[in-house]
């Protein structure tokens, strides 16, 4: 086992590393930018040293100094977390080079899943289902018409050029093909200075979820069951969950094995994930490999018993992944919600600065993985991921109301967060019901803070200054201000609540 | 029993309240809005209102002239107003409709300028690009005009108090 | 289901029920004596009613008062915790007269199980093993040597009047029989004034074994399973953990059969556990039913999934226990250590008294059942019990490797606690081999806070006093006191440590 | 590179540290031991050090006098001390061997008092007990002697400061 480990990265996941390494007798090595110098991290680390200016591709970017960190306090393993150089086929050689471990894929494993390209053709040449689409070039109506119904509607147009949705359009029968294909050419012609489109099939209402998956060294591979992640913000995932209302034990298994199936042909070890877009058809499509550890790896590690991070360390230090696939169940169900530094009334906005009060939730199946504590300042170069508040319960209903109860708990004042926003989600009868789509907060939130809910909070947070101006002004005499005995003796009895136009 | 009346800006709106004590409840009267409520101090930072058979707690912090106040999950920032000077929140500062001086919403980093001294602009025309936790952010203008001045440059930080750009109707 | 439970308790479990109950939506009623008017049970229950003085007995322990607030506020239920009325069957009937539910056993099987000798002739006849020992009175040599034969040696030998250990003597072999006899009647006598004695099995080096078990009110009876608690102080637990090291698959599901046979012969409902003291040679005998939900209870709820509190409340609402025993299993390992609010370092001494300084332990596995914080003036009246802190892992070593982490985490200042002390339990090698027995802290712990670690420790305290004595004194331009660039920016490099007579 | 000689009680009993710094790392001296780390504030109430390669962590804060401090789980009170006034830590005082002001060793309450005014005891006799967290604490007299004065009565809660009984040599 290794007896130094230099944890490349910030936040809640170098905290969250740093634990780890802790727990098994591992000393950890932080590395930090001159605006991190107070950070969590850095507190909690045995040793830490400065690796640059505030600008990641000047410090946590900048492999050189990271490896000479590791170097100077002969940190014999580099966990990089997720971001910045987790990802990193460059880093993870320059580390193999160097005789450092790097807690991930092997350093060519990496290159092949980063590669869109490259890894979807090997996950079509594995035979694993990737989303159907033509795959020569196609000029007369006709071609068209005969990709489009071997594909089956409907089917997009998408610019060859493309990116970004210019030239998309989404075509529901044969009838709508030939003006789809007309105005999406001449938006891709005037966004990328060329015509040319395809179609691919298209995927109504998709559902995001991915498996995770280990491998030591040696090969053996398993899936530890997956994650729904649909509930996302421009495209970024803000709750994820496990398992998945849409999966049922069969497609579970079927996926779980695509998964192992996938991670093999890319000739993938330690931690990583699959993700599948699912759809109402109950069909998936392989997307991408993360290769890494995910932000919402918590709700995998609190229904299967598996710690992720502690796994990964052991595989990196050439242990057996003791683990057989048919020892793993799921337990109960997990939640994960995603605190940002994001004013959600305000187009969700960074929010940066100092955090003047904070109030963690906790209590029996609450997790808190945070990078942040009172009196800190966030800083404005960074992720805005402040904390994962993470909930496990006996099932899916009991984990929304523990999720609801932890978000209210969840008290960041100084700044604004995502957390009341993610209440709201948690609370709607939509996601009660598991109806999660990666449509859902479009069409559920298109904004936020506007509802009655608000104006009733903003009622009581003016009642609440008025009550605390009150107490300054009366001082340890007057009522308001003082605890005293008659104020705690006297049990709530039931009054009004706000009514309009009301006399008492 | 007194009555107190108190002015405050919340989340930059004037709001007027008076607070009235009544046996051991607390009467807060809102133009037409009446709220009765038992207050009870958690402690320095929370209170908890009873009203109507159900509980309700808001966290407070003090920094400087705001007070942050958090209310099942809500956020609002509250600061005391005196109307007579007639103080009004953050945002962009608008001098006779006639001027506009541009701020950025959030502290970050200018990533680019869109514009230069002099530029006739058309209202919701992107200026000044600030970038801040890994997100681009457009700041524009509000207001058809002309740049009158640009008091930043690329790579400068910002805060959300300084003007970045003073746009000028014609 | 209830409106509103009133919480008949303090402290921590008072602090977990309120949890329980908004979680499932339940308004929560505290009940707090004028010492606790600023405890955390008070500030998180949505209403408080005070019942009386600091002393219990005026209290905590008033049935009246508590039976009133819980009319004058409209609950519907009360939650005992454990202690105060937790067992207290006249307390159950009263509730049962006056239309509350109480949420534990029926008033008859409280009763039965809290009368000793009638729960052990109870068990008797329901054929669960109680520890054998002789039923009528011998006076001879002869008579008790044939009983000491049946019973098989070692065998104990026990005043009839007794109690507090006077009269006994173990006897190991034939020889030392009538001596024994002599002795113990001698001192029975001098003690009680009685002589007489009789015998019964001595279990050498006994563990405690404990198995919980829930039955809902239509008599679907279930064990979850057991919980080692066999490290003890003066008869009280403070460590526990399960599973227990000392079961295997077979001996485990035996114990648990006779749990719940017993449990059923009591006509017992609600949560309850089974004590068992097992032998050496791995026979195990009744010792007596909590009546009520444990301090250890997490351990079991951490490795089962199953919420103990949860249950309770729903058992007592008449809903039906829906778990099947087929469906429970043991995932990983759970330990918990009591805080307690005493001075290992002399003898124990109870400390009540400010808490100047807390932080609590956090990280994913630990769980912190907390009923104090910071600025708490721990009271006088009532049991020292702090906070629990409770881990879960993989295996056995992993989970008391996050205990040791996370009982470092966990700083009480201002008071003295037991954290330190359990540290060193955990730590120990014995403990960590598995084996513990009731005789485990008084063979290896017969004092603490005077070995090695303690001078070292005391040394290390004493220099950081005289670097924060420094740090005042140099003030803000000084070295120590500000932590400026410089500082944050050196890596630690490898230093000497306490040498004595060294020069440097 | 200045050396600083300082006087602390450590529970009680009085230690004399020198502090000298040396590069980045301070050298603490005290009798013949030497302890040579680096130091890191981590917090107002945290400090680490760095010594031989391992970590160890220190909790403190003050309260009035003294200091409480915690490293790897062991508990200390340290104060400051003057040797010229020879001011002493807490527990029973005596007057040159001859007296005894005998002081509960935490607060509790008194259940018990088992001797009277004039009474003649001998060492580790009990003289009172006092309840505290449902637990019952005799407290006896370190010498042998006679009562001269008992200051609380049944009922009395008490703390750590004040004396209970007095006991005088004969």
């Amino acid at each position: 086992m290794f007896g130094k480990i230099l944890i490349a990265n910030r936040g809640e996941i170098a905290v969250r590393v740093i634990k780890a390494c802790r727990e098994m007798g591992i000393g950890s090595v932080a590395v930090y930018s001159e605006a991190d110098a107070t950070s969590l991290h850095v507190r909690q680390a045995d040793e830490a040293v400065p690796v640059g200016p505030p600008p990641a591709v000047e410090s946590y970017l900048d492999m050189e100094r990271i490896l000479e960190a590791a170097r100077a306090t002969g940190a014999e393993a580099i966990h990089p977390g997720y971001g910045f150089l987790a990802e990193n086929a460059a880093f993870a050689r320059l580390c193999e080079e160097r005789g450092i471990v790097f807690i991930g894929p092997n350093s060519t494993a990496l290159e092949l899943v980063g590669d869109k390209v490259r890894a979807r053709r090997t996950m079509e040449k594995a035979g694993i289902p990737t989303i159907p689409g033509m795959t020569s070039v196609a000029t007369s109506p006709e071609e068209f018409r005969v990709a489009a119904r071997a594909l089956g509607y409907p089917v997009m147009v998408k610019a060859s050029a493309g990116g970004g949705g210019k030239g998309m359009r989404i075509v529901c029968d044969e009838a709508g093909l030939v003006p789809a294909l007309e105005s999406g050419k001449r938006e891709a012609k005037s966004a990328f200075g060329d015509d040319s489109v395809y179609l691919e099939k298209y995927i109504e209402e998709p559902r995001h979820v991915e498996f995770q998956v280990l491998a030591d060294d040696r090969g053996h591979t398993i899936h530890l069951f997956e994650r729904e992640c649909s509930i996302q913000r421009r495209h970024q995932k803000i709750l994820e969950e496990t398992p998945s209302p849409a999966l049922d034990p069969e497609l579970r298994a079927e996926m779980g094995e695509t998964a192992i199936r996938a991670m093999r042909a890319a000739g993938y070890n330690n931690a990583g994930t699959v993700e599948f877009l699912l759809g109402r058809d109950r069909r998936f499509y392989f997307l991408e490999v993360n290769a890494r550890l995910q932000v919402e790896h918590p709700v995998t590690e609190l229904t299967t018993g598996v710690d992720l991070v502690r796994r990964q360390i052991l595989i990196a230090s050439g242990a057996d992944l003791s683990i057989r696939q048919e020892d793993l169940l799921q337990r109960g169900h997990a939640v994960e919600c995603r605190i940002y530094a994001e004013d959600p009334k305000s187009n969700f906005l960074p929010s940066p600065g100092r955090i003047a009060f904070l109030r963690e939730p906790k209590g029996p199946g609450v997790r808190f993985d945070s990078g942040v504590f009172e009196g800190f300042e966030v800083p404005v170069f960074y992720d805005p991921i402040l904390a994962k508040l993470i909930v496990w319960a006996e099932d899916r209903e009991a984990a929304c109301r523990r999720m609801s109860v932890a978000l209210g708990d969840c008290v960041i004042l100084g700044i604004h967060t995502t957390a009341g926003f993610l209440r709201d989600v948690v609370n709607h009868p939509e996601f009660r019901a598991g109806r999660s789509t990666t449509s859902f907060i479009g069409k559920y939130f298109p904004s936020w803070g506007t509802e009655e809910g608000e104006e009733d909070g903003r009622r009581l947070a003016l009642a609440a200054a008025a009550y605390e101006a009150l107490a300054r002004t009366a001082g340890p005499t007057g009522l308001p201000g003082r605890r005293g005995k008659e104020d705690v003796a006297t049990p709530w009895t039931t009054l009004g609540r706000w009514r309009a136009g009301g006399e008492t | 029993m007194s009555v107190t009346e108190l002015d405050f800006l919340v989340d930059g709106e004037p709001r007027k309240i008076s607070v009235e004590t009544k046996d051991k409840a607390f009467v807060f009267r809102e133009g037409g809005c009446v709220l009765e409520a038992e207050v009870r101090r958690i402690s320095a930072n929370e209170l908890q209102f009873r009203l109507g058979g159900r509980t309700l707690r808001a966290h407070l912090v003090r920094d400087g002239e705001r007070t942050f106040v958090s209310v099942d999950g809500r956020d609002f920032v509250v600061s005391e107003f005196r109307p007579e000077t007639g103080r009004r929140g953050e945002g962009d500062e608008k001098t006779a409709e006639t001027s506009l001086r541009v701020k950025s919403p959030m502290p970050g980093k200018v990533t680019n300028i869109a514009v230069s001294e002099g530029e006739e602009v058309r209202k919701n025309q992107t200026l000044v690009i600030v970038e801040a936790m890994k997100m681009e952010n457009e700041i524009k203008t509000a207001i058809d005009g002309v740049v009158t001045k640009i008091h930043v440059a690329v790579g400068d930080l910002v805060d959300s108090e300084r003007p970045l750009i003073e746009v000028e109707k014609q």
